[in-house]
């Protein structure tokens, strides 16, 4: 690696953070434009229910109201929330109407009004006069496969829209297979639908004018949001403006619309400004959560030196009431089991069923989040029964450069996972802690999970970026992109990058985001792919950018091109470096020379990566369990990434550690709890994310195995700060005192009665 | 710019908004359309200790024909006047200065009263403070001198009433109120002529309504501007003409408008009028055309809108 | 002017507890009485109260007050906050448990903003200082226009979020007595996190009489619609020594007690809040035997 | 009364308004006074974002009636830096990373800025409960009390 670096590897300060701490970042539900309506949704009271009837007249005439929309008023498009549809070739499953004649969910929405206060709107809200045929409903896979179960669309066969289907299947039969192991560890694994619960609440604002639709939105994935929102309101891309402000949330859910098409809908019939905001329980109970998967039952087999010889896995999903990411969700988190382990051979399949349940999503750690949780207690399961030490296990057996990546077509560039393993063994002292007794009333235990991502999820999706940098007579210069920023670091991380290969300073790059009117195409940002697929389209632009300043220098210093270098902005001949211009000199002349003729240095790349670099990681806990009450105590936490190279170490440790917090919070306590289709845990106060008291001290340890196809070697970070705390701390918790959780949260609950099992006769 | 601090009171009565006036001390102005007022204020060129509302008084607000009188309160918009059936049919000459008055945004907002008792213009005088402060006070001002006509001892500004004009020739009246008590007069009398202090009103006075002799009438207003809709006039003339006779009331130019009783309509007795008004025309460089040329259009104005009478019987 | 997300209503802030009081009566039912609001703005919010009269107690000076003459009776305010509580010297070194108690409620905003009074009156099964005030013996003193009674904070609810206030009533004070030399106090509780409202608590309160149990009161919280006394537990205690053995029969006779009956809820189901009344009242037990050994060190 | 004449130290500046007796504090900074740095995450007291100082001391606005903090004086994030010389726990945030979204961060700041006025040097866990009722679920926290501390370290 290039040790010579000079802005990339530094700890700088996030560019927008002084606007963050000063209050004068602008958030969606900041905005504030003049004659702007307060606009809210009309939500079925019915988890299933045909819609006869809506009627608007009488809140149409109340004073103040200046828009009602119902399915008279929109086009009657197929669509759905999932605007990541574009990035497969055949596009995901589409099956939602904006107001469909039929409510499929508690919280569907049939009307919504604009108008020019809350109270009004409210009350308008209250004289829609809707009429319903309530339907039976089905709340859970199992009823809904049943004969004779309500049809939550007519289309969907036993309301299974995704079949048990294989994907990703590699080797022989794993059924001959397991009969060669001599360990084998099987079982059946339940997750909650995590909410992002990001802490600024859904909210979108619109505005039609001039034939124009100008949207402000929350969203991760801006271009293809406008491709979707033009689709359904029979508008030409162009004609679609999307702006993304500072986004308080994120987390996976901005690559779903939520507010928005509604925020639309009203703007276009209005006429004016209208602000989507939804309440707290609105947006828990609306905006649509983890992905679907709600059950993974998975067997694996190994030889008595721990030799990994199959992997079976199923994934049953509860889709809810439309499908959204319901195929892809359970792809990725197939795919994510095959990178980590030499598995001779693997079959998995995937089932997506519907229900009157909300749609699911995206959440950090797509998948992965899952399959990890089964696999990694599973091998646990095997170590102890073959008597092996689970880092041992895992040292021996990880894949490693060269191997069969996430995506059959893919190979892996990279892996620093033994370091990733050793370090963390060390620090948190696992082998000497290990030894120690369990006794008493509270008993420690320490375990260990690990994992490989991608980089984005490409070849899977497109993962399509562009970046444009354009020079200044200053030799500033401003950088064109357009990620989902939601304050994750990624824009300054870019301008590290943009600022190294031009020799320039961090600050000197000025950059423009988050308007799909000045920016190039880009997906946006899931999939961790942020600084993997934009940083590669960034380093590329600024070596084109390199290469115009090198030639204009060239004529100015009387030297090839191929012997000059830039550094702190300065252009100098390699060998002779007293012989140099500055960049500002240059990038004047560029853009003030009436002699040579002027052309200002403008750059633009394209890149639609087809490596997918594979951070790994390792994850260690030390817990404490009560076993009178069953509660879990995190006493330790330590992350050990290997992220190529951390082009910002503090970025990249905000991304862990935050992702820690989310990671236990999933563990332990984060629960939504739906009965009757209806959401209880619609509130901070029903649903708990840990609080500082909740969280143990928690480390990163940054391992640095740059990956040859990354922008400076480096790797994602953006969702894998959370996958490993879910199976380490149900293996501390095993190691603690013996009990295997299987069902998140892994609450005093649901451990005690593990407890009382155990010790049953 | 934005307003200068000041107490609002709004009256409900003449009485009230008197004793308002008296409660400051004479420290107030009083506020109807606040066409005229507003931009005084904001350049600072009136800084009342409080503006006294008289739009809340009801009574001011009514046309009302009896009596041999048409009776107009002053808080009646220009526009509800210039639109009012008997002042269509009676007295064509007021509607064309009402409908000649800026525009029909403003002749909604401006009240006949407000119109009447506007402050005098000058192209040194409607000013920011800055400006005025850099150029030095003049006479209006309460500077020493005027920056028109240097060493002039008294104001020359204009007074910019189109529908005063149309009025003095129709010859209204006035009621006023004070805290001396009620009086009427006419029109033509409550001018000063001098432009630094417009009208000979007592402190505190309100010009309550106005009324007209109802008798039917044939005119013609004409007006010199640059452009057709907003402009102030730089030279104005109105005709009234009855059966006893025509009235021709000058303005636009100088500080007061005059008024002159034609002796008859032959060419003649037009054409001496003319002259008249030519020669007392006391044009200075205060407006965007030349004095010269505007006295010259008062002469020509007086005569196109005579002869525009009599030939079209207007 | 754009977002309100509370409905109109007449907003009062009387001087005195008697304008207060003709204030309530007026508006009866209609009128919500507020101290630090925040529980009722949450009603508000979610549409549950509506009243037509909101009735700030803010401005009452009188009502701002935590009082204890010479190691007597701790009286408290309606206005004093649960913060006041936790910062005042006296209640730190006399009712130390209420400082305890104090710190696992919410956040310190919600503690500053809130009062005990209040807490007390939103009348939760979950309130952690009420069941520590129970186990205390605490007492309410109730006004209305003319007439003062006072209701002992056991009797004090008869459902969640159901007291025995009358229409035109308002607690004024309430009265925590005086701990003494010898009864000790003890709070134990378990919520999923940590600012979490509470899923199973216990407070104790045992007289040391020559080393054996005096009276004993203990107190179990969020296990029933509203807080309730184990009394056969209590009554196994008193007189005994407060041995381990003892401490584990008086735990189980408090898990099966009869007035002990959870529900399954969001926070925790009813099987394990029953089992943790045993887990807790051991707890708490031990605690109090640890305290009561402290003591006789010093 | 359904409408109140309130006085209002806003910042430092003194705010005449008339104030709807159900506005809450939060809409009144936000929505009439046009504050951006007052961030409502729940509406319900349990997140912390929307906190603003009055008379010194964090308040929930979310859960505050305008009307019962009239004449008092109430600090937004906006009003922590002194010009352009930002607190010392701004720039502290800053360096540490301690803000990624940002949406809890004037809360945070506030709070923040409370506990260093009573304890100028707290501990970990002194920090830690002082913010107990600011949920961020960006950070995971690490940095947020490190960049309290910092800031405390520095004032010293």
């Amino acid at each position: 690696m290039d040790d010579d670096l000079r802005v990339v590897g530094k700890r700088v300060a996030a560019v927008d953070a002084y606007q963050k701490v000063t209050g004068t970042a602008e958030y969606c539900t900041n905005i504030s434009l003049p004659g702007m309506l307060v606009g809210k949704v009309l939500r079925s009271p019915h988890a299933h229910a045909r819609v006869v009837k809506v009627d608007g007249s009488k809140a149409e005439v109340l004073s103040g109201v200046k828009a009602i929309v119902t399915h008279q008023d929109v086009p009657r498009k197929v669509f759905t929330y999932n605007v990541m549809t574009y990035q497969l070739p055949q596009g995901e499953l589409q099956d939602m109407h904006l107001f469909d004649h039929k409510a499929r969910y508690i919280g569907d929405p049939v009307a919504a009004v604009a108008a020019v206060n809350e109270e009004i709107a409210n009350e308008a809200l209250r004289l829609i006069d809707v009429e319903y045929e309530p339907l039976p409903a089905v709340f859970t896979v199992d009823e809904a496969v049943k004969p004779g179960a309500p049809v939550v669309h007519d289309f969907a066969e036993n309301n299974t829209p995704v079949p048990p289907t294989p994907v990703f299947c590699y080797g022989q039969d794993v059924e001959e297979l397991f009969k060669e192991a001599d360990a084998i560890a099987e079982g059946t694994f339940s997750t909650s639908k995590q909410i992002q619960a990001g802490l600024e609440p859904a909210c979108s604002v619109a505005h039609f004018h001039d034939g124009r639709l100008t949207v402000w939105s929350q969203i991760q994935l801006p271009h293809m949001a406008r491709k979707m929102l033009a689709y359904l309101f029979d508008l030409p891309e162009s004609k679609v403006r999307l702006i993304q402000p500072f986004a308080g949330t994120g987390f996976g859910a901005g690559t779903d619309l939520c507010c928005e098409p509604y925020a639309c809908a009203l703007a276009i019939k209005a006429g004016a400004p209208v602000k989507v905001l939804y309440s707290r329980s609105e947006d828990f109970a609306n905006r649509i959560t983890r992905e679907h998967i709600c059950k993974i039952e998975m067997k694996i087999g190994v030889r008595k030196d721990g030799a990994p010889l199959a992997l079976k896995a199923k994934y049953t999903g509860d889709a809810g009431a439309y499908m959204c990411k319901a195929a892809s969700g359970c792809g990725v988190a197939l795919a994510s089991n095959i990178t980590e382990y030499k598995f001779e051979s693997m079959y998995q399949e995937i089932e997506a069923i519907y229900t009157n349940h909300v749609a699911c999503g995206a959440m950090r750690g797509f998948g992965g989040v899952q399959s990890s949780f089964a696999r990694e207690s599973l091998i646990d399961e095997v170590c102890e029964k073959i008597g092996m030490d689970p880092i041992e296990f895992r040292l021996k057996y990880h894949r490693n450069v060269g191997e069969l990546g996430w995506f059959p077509t893919t190979q892996i560039s990279s892996c620093g996972l033994d370091e990733c393993l050793r370090a963390g063994a060390e620090t948190i002292g696992w082998y000497e802690k290990k030894a120690l007794p369990k006794n008493g009333v509270r008993r420690r235990g320490l375990g260990v999970a690990c994992m490989a991502w991608l980089s984005g999820a490409q070849p899977m999706l497109l993962e399509h970026s562009n970046a444009i940098l354009k020079f200044n007579e200053d030799g500033g210069c401003s950088l064109f992109v357009s990620p989902g920023n939601m304050g994750q670091g990624i824009l300054g991380t870019l301008a590290q990058i943009a600022a190294e290969v031009l020799g320039l300073e961090y600050r000197d790059i000025n950059l423009i985001y988050g308007d799909t009117d000045l920016t190039g195409f880009d997906i946006g940002t899931h999939a961790s792919r942020g600084l993997y697929c934009i940083g590669r389209a960034v380093k590329k632009a600024a070596e084109d950018a390199r290469a115009q300043i090198l030639e204009r220098a060239s004529a100015i210093l009387d030297a090839p091109a191929d012997q000059l270098d830039i550094k702190d902005r300065k252009v100098f001949v390699k060998n002779e470096p007293e012989r140099s211009a500055l960049l500002s000199q240059i990038s004047n002349a560029c853009i003030y020379d009436y002699q040579k003729g002027c052309r200002q240095i403008v750059a633009h790349a394209t890149v639609d990566p087809a490596e997918f670099a594979p951070p790994w990681q390792a994850g260690f806990a030390e817990v404490e369990v009560d076993t009178q009450t069953g509660v879990v105590e995190v006493i330790r936490w330590i992350t050990v990434h290997d992220v190529g190279r951390a082009i910002n170490p503090q970025v990249v440790e905000g991304q862990l550690e935050g992702g820690t917090a989310q990671g236990i919070g999933f563990a332990l306590y984060e629960d939504t709890q739906i009965i009757h289709g209806k959401l209880l845990t619609d509130g901070f106060d029903k649903y708990r994310i840990p609080s500082m008291l909740d969280l143990p001290e928690h480390e990163t340890v940054l391992v640095e195995q740059g990956d040859p196809t990354g922008p400076f070697g480096a790797k994602s970070v953006g969702e894998s700060g959370l996958f490993l705390q879910v199976p380490a701390i149900a293996n501390a918790i095993y190691d603690a005192v013996g009990v295997r959780i299987r069902d998140l949260p892994m609450s005093p609950e649901r451990i005690l009665k593990a407890l009382k099992e155990k010790t049953a006769p | 710019m934005i307003l200068p601090g000041f107490e609002y009171r709004k009256a409900a009565s003449v009485a009230e908004a008197i004793a308002f006036y008296n409660d400051f001390q004479g420290k107030a102005r009083y506020l109807a359309g606040g066409t005229d007022l507003m931009p005084l204020l904001k350049y600072r060129l009136s800084t009342p200790a409080a503006v006294v509302d008289l739009k809340g008084i009801q009574e001011l607000g009514a046309i009302s024909a009896d009596h041999g009188w048409l009776t107009i309160g002053a808080n009646v918009t220009l526009f509800d006047l210039k639109n009012d059936p008997v002042v269509k049919e009676y007295f064509p000459v007021l509607c064309q200065s009402l409908e000649a008055t800026s525009c029909e945004t403003l002749q909604m907002r401006g009240t006949i009263g407000g119109n009447l008792l506007q402050d005098t213009r000058c192209i040194e005088y409607n000013k920011t403070m800055e400006w005025r402060t850099a150029r030095g006070f003049c006479l209006k001002m309460g500077g020493e001198t005027c920056n028109v006509v240097p060493h002039s001892r008294i104001c020359l500004s204009n007074y910019c009433s189109d529908n005063a004009l149309s009025l003095i020739a129709l010859s209204a009246e006035v009621s006023l109120a004070g805290p001396e008590g009620d009086k009427t007069t006419g029109l033509e009398k409550i001018f000063s002529g001098c432009g630094s202090r417009v009208f000979a009103l007592g402190p505190g006075e309100i010009l309550t309504r106005i009324r007209i002799p109802m008798e039917k009438s044939r005119g013609v207003y004409e007006k010199l501007r640059v452009r057709n809709s907003i402009d102030y006039p730089l030279a104005a003339v109105a005709v009234a003409m009855r059966q006893n006779g025509a009235r021709v009331c000058v303005g636009g130019v100088g500080p007061a408008p005059r008024v002159y009783d034609l002796t008859g309509t032959d060419a003649g007795s037009v054409r001496d009028g003319a002259q008249k008004a030519y020669t007392d025309a006391r044009a200075v460089p205060n407006s965007t055309l030349s004095p010269t040329y505007r006295r010259k259009m008062v002469r020509a104005l007086f005569r196109r809108a005579v002869n525009k009478i009599l030939s079209e019987g207007k | 002017m754009f977002f309100r997300a509370l409905r109109h209503f007449e907003f009062f802030e009387p001087k005195t507890v008697a304008e207060a009081n003709e204030l309530l009566l007026s508006y009866g039912h209609q009128a919500s009485v507020m101290a630090g609001g925040l529980s009722l703005i949450q009603t508000m919010k979610t549409g549950e109260k509506k009243p037509e009269a909101v009735i700030s107690l803010q401005k009452i000076d009188s009502l701002k007050f935590i009082d204890s003459d010479n190691d007597q009776d701790l009286k408290i305010g309606a206005l004093a906050t649960i913060r006041s509580i936790e910062k005042s010297r006296e209640v730190q070194k006399h009712w130390a448990v209420l400082v305890q108690t104090a710190r696992c409620i919410g956040s310190v905003e919600v503690r500053r903003m809130g009062t005990v009074v209040g807490n007390l009156c939103d009348g939760t099964p979950a309130s952690d200082l009420a069941t520590i005030l129970i186990a205390m013996g605490a007492k309410m003193r109730v006004t209305s226009s003319g007439a003062e009674r006072e209701v002992p904070l056991e009797n004090f609810c008869v459902g969640p979020h159901q007291t025995v206030l009358e229409e035109g009533e308002m607690v004024r004070e309430v009265r925590v007595p005086s701990l003494g030399d010898h009864s000790f106090a003890s709070y134990v509780n378990l919520a999923r996190t940590k600012p979490d409202i509470t899923k199973v608590s216990v407070g104790v309160l045992v007289k040391n009489q020559n080393g054996a149990c005096g009276d004993v009161r203990i107190a179990v919280g969020a296990v029933a619609p509203v807080i309730v006394r184990v009394r056969k537990a209590e009554e196994l205690l008193r007189g005994e020594k407060l041995k381990a053995s003892t401490i584990e029969e008086a735990a189980r006779l408090a898990q099966e007690d009869v007035v002990v009956r959870p529900i399954t809820d969001i926070r925790s189901n009813a099987g394990y809040r029953k089992e943790m009344v045993r887990v807790l009242v051991e707890r708490a037990l031990t605690d109090v035997v640890d305290k009561m050994n402290g003591a006789h060190a010093h | 009364m359904r409408r109140i004449v309130c006085t209002f130290v806003v910042n430092g500046v003194t705010r005449e308004l008339l104030v709807e007796t159900n506005a809450l504090l939060s809409e009144v900074l936000q929505d009439d006074l046009g504050l951006k740095g007052v961030h409502v995450g729940c509406g319900t007291g349990d997140c912390g974002a929307c906190t603003v100082l009055v008379d010194g001391l964090p308040v929930l606005s979310c859960s505050t009636l305008a009307v019962t903090v009239r004449g008092k004086e109430i600090t937004t994030v906006e009003g922590m830096a002194n010009g352009t010389k930002l607190h010392p726990l701004q720039e502290s945030f800053i360096e540490h990373g301690a803000l990624q979204c940002g949406y809890c961060t004037p809360g945070m700041l506030l709070a923040s800025k409370r506990l260093l006025e009573i304890n100028p040097s707290p501990s970990r866990q002194d920090i830690k409960d002082a913010l107990a009722g600011h949920l961020c679920r960006c950070t995971g926290y690490n940095k947020i009390v490190d960049a309290v501390m910092a800031a405390a370290e520095g004032e010293e």
